[in-house]
This record gives C-alpha cells, structure tokens and sequence, in this order.
C-alpha cells in the first residue's frame, strides 16, 4: 500500500524534504513508517496525525493515508528559549 | 454574515474585521486577543531583536482544530454565542497582528475573557501552526515544549 | 504616536485604531474588550428591546477617571505596557463599540487579560458616563447600583 | 460666593435644568448647596464631583468651584434591571 509522508518547518528542513509517498506492507503502522523513511528524526519530539487527526505510533495506518509529522507549536510566550531537547521518539507512543 | 469564523490567511488581520464576524444582535460584550510580532525580547542574556516571522500551517488540519477550539468553547461556556480564531501565514512584520480570536457573549461576565484565554493557550496545543524568527544574522524555526499527551479529546490533559 | 489613550469621543471607535495606540515594540499580546450596543436583551419576563442608545459623559472629568484607571493598572500589573480606553457619547446604534479598552503586554502571561477586565469594571464604577435606552415606546437614562463608597483612592472598597 | 452646580442623564432630567449659578455663604457645603437649590433630589441616589474630584456630603466649597451631581454609572450587565431604590441621601455623608 501506498501512504503520503508531509513533513513541517524544523523537520521538513531536518529531513530535507516535504512531501513523499512511500510504499509500506499491508498493517503497516506510524512507528514502521518512521523507522523505514524518517530514521534520521529518531531524536527528534514530534507529534503525527493521519488523515489529519492526532494518531499514535501504532496506529494501523491504509493505503491512501496522509501522514503528517508536527512539531510542537511554538508557546508563543518564550519564543526566546532555544527548541525543547530532543526525547528519544516520538511523544505519545503507547510503546 | 458568510465571514468563515476560523480561517487561515496569507492578509493582514483586522481587529474589525474579527468583530463583524462575531457580533451579534443579542451580545454585549466581546474580548479580543491580538498576537503580535516582538522586535524586542527581554532574554536572561538581554534584549534579542527580530527582524521578523514567517509562519507555516497544515491546512486544513489547522482550521479544522481551531473550528474545533470553538465547539469546546461552546461546551464549558454554554452562553457564549460566538467565536472566531483568524491566523496569518507567510512574512510578519513587527507589530503585525499574527492571530486574532474574538469571543462573544450577551454580558461580559458570561465567559468572554474566559474563553478567550482559554483559546490562545489551546492553539498553542492543538493547532499545527509554526513560526521561524528571522535575525539579520539567521533564522530558526521555534519549536515549543512537548507535551505529555496528544490525545485532543482530553484538553484537561493536554493544558497540564 | 500623539493618539490620545484616553478619550470620549462621537465618532464611530475601530478596533483597529486602538490595536495601533497601544501596540509597541516589545509587545507580543494585546486584549481588547469591546461594549456593544446589544439590540435584544434577556430578562424575567422574556426579551426586551433596545433601538437604540445614547451616551453622556462628564468631561474632561471622565477622561481623567479613564486615566486613572490606567494608572491603577500601571500599579497592579508593572509589566503592562499599554493601555487605551475609548467611549462614545452621542447616539449608538445596535451592535456598533461604545466602548474599548486595549492593554498590551509582552507576553500573554504578563497581565493583558486581567488588567482589561479590571478596566471595564473600574469604568463601570468610576467614570462619569450614563446612557439612554431608547426603545420604540419610551426612553430611560439607565443608572448602576449604589456604590457604598466613592473614595475613589481605595479601588479594593470601590469594587466591593 | 458663587459655586456652578452642573447635573447630569436622569438628574438632569429629574431636577428639570442643566447648569446654575449658586450663591452661598462662605464655609458653605456640598450638603448646603443641595439643600438650598436642588431638595427635590433628596430622595435619589447620587454622587458628587467638586472640580472633577469625588467629594463627599461635608466638603467644604470655595467660590468658583464646579460642583456635578452624577448619577450612578449603569452597570452595563444589567440594564434589563430598573434603576435602584432610591436611598435617603446621597451616598457616602459622612452625617
């Protein structure tokens, strides 16, 4: 199956692409997704939505998905303190 | 009266525009918060100038979570009767308005100020929209602190 | 930049204007409340109709309340940089601001909210402006409860 | 000497005139001026500005001061409600 990859601002510039499509077996989940394109943004604190929903790192993802990787907005109140430090995968993961 | 009440925008925002779009025969009162872009901020290193911001979002998953900052608004403030988040995208000069949300409500004291607040802290959680900060000498893109959960059905766990 | 921040005016108020009196450099947030004219109000015997109000002030003695006001503010929240407050007086037409109050701060976080609130009830108790309820069949010049103090140097007995 | 009594919105209505020119003994009060030009106010509920200050019932006068009668504000929430009772004097005499 096929799903679309679109990545945003610090981690669009961190991978040095936008947008791909990837090809993925069937029942493939978030967490496949990421370690068999992104493996580079390991480090990286992001969240994911698919289909433009929040999702997890296991969900179960279907051939047609759009899959998103967000970094966390900004709080707008210190914009002045450096990003937060990297967590060793993405947050929310239900591990 | 077809104004969109949440929208992401390429033009400059107007605080009249925004108020139009809330207004209503039956309300008396609307807050108003403006986020604008600093030249100046006060560091522990001392002031740090911007030259200005640009700002990217994930249309339409943005207006989508800032639509839905207005149903939670009308949950746990049943009297207000209207909202509208606007939010620009693109180069930001100082002093430029880069949001705006405006919350109606009959009396003043029905949750305007409230559910204001409560909206700008909100789309700073939920809505997938990033700034980068524009130095003479660089750019970066300002990523905020993690937050614990992403499960958006929950707010009171997200704001902890 | 000569804007006054403090005014009673007959001129139609924008929400834009006053944005621009208090925006500055080193501000990233401004609140706005805006009052306006509400054309159907709710009460125990069901809803009743304004057509329109009017509006008359004590000058220059309700300028010098309105910048009082902004002193106190100056007072309890020192990291405010800003504050406006307009008011109408003259005719006021259904949905139109009669009055706004704008305060800027650095942040968010830094009192923008709270000081606008403190604003609007502080004008409620202390500047000198009344209005006119006009309705199809009759008119009345409405007037608040008693306040059991008017010393106006103790806010906190005031608000009580 | 000579005080400018000025009234406002439903006082001004009420009292059936704008502004006068009073002439009171000197040492006279706020209370003594309202007695002698406007006792058919005694009823209602007001406050009084001597030169755009508050002032209280006993404040002294001066000639030449300005002296405004003002209603009390509405309180905007509830203009649905009738103006309140009206009290025995104007609020804060010091008696």
């Amino acid at each position: 199956m096929n799903v679309r990859l679109v990545l945003f601002a610090g981690l669009r510039q961190a991978a040095g692409f936008k947008r791909d499509t990837v090809s993925l077996p069937e029942s493939a989940t978030v967490a496949d997704l990421l370690d068999s394109r992104v493996p580079a943004l390991r480090d990286r604190t992001f969240y994911v939505a698919v289909n433009e929903e929040f999702a997890q790192r296991d969900t179960i993802l279907q051939d047609g998905d759009e899959v998103a990787l967000l970094p966390p907005v900004s709080g707008g109140n210190f914009p002045s303190r450096p990003p937060v430090e990297s967590t060793p995968c993405p947050p929310n993961s239900s591990k | 009266m077809s104004a969109k009440l949440f929208e992401i925008t390429e033009k400059p925002l107007s605080q009249d525009d925004i108020l139009r779009r809330v207004s209503r025969f039956d309300c008396g009162g609307v807050v108003t918060f403006a986020g604008t872009v600093r030249g100046a901020t006060a560091t522990d290193d001392g002031a740090r100038e911007t030259d200005f911001l640009v700002y990217e979002a994930y249309l339409p998953m943005a207006e989508k979570m800032m639509a839905r900052i207005g149903d939670e608004i009308q949950e746990r403030w049943p009297l207000v009767k209207g909202v509208s988040i606007l939010h620009r995208i693109g180069r930001c000069d100082i002093e430029e308005p880069t949001v705006l949300i405006a919350v109606a409500t009959p009396h003043r004291d029905d949750g305007c100020f409230e559910a204001c607040r409560y909206a700008i802290e909100r789309l700073k959680a939920i809505v997938p929209i990033w700034k980068q900060e524009n130095w003479r000498d660089g750019e970066v893109w300002v990523e905020g602190p993690r937050q614990p959960e992403l499960d958006v059905s929950t707010p009171e766990t997200l704001s902890k």
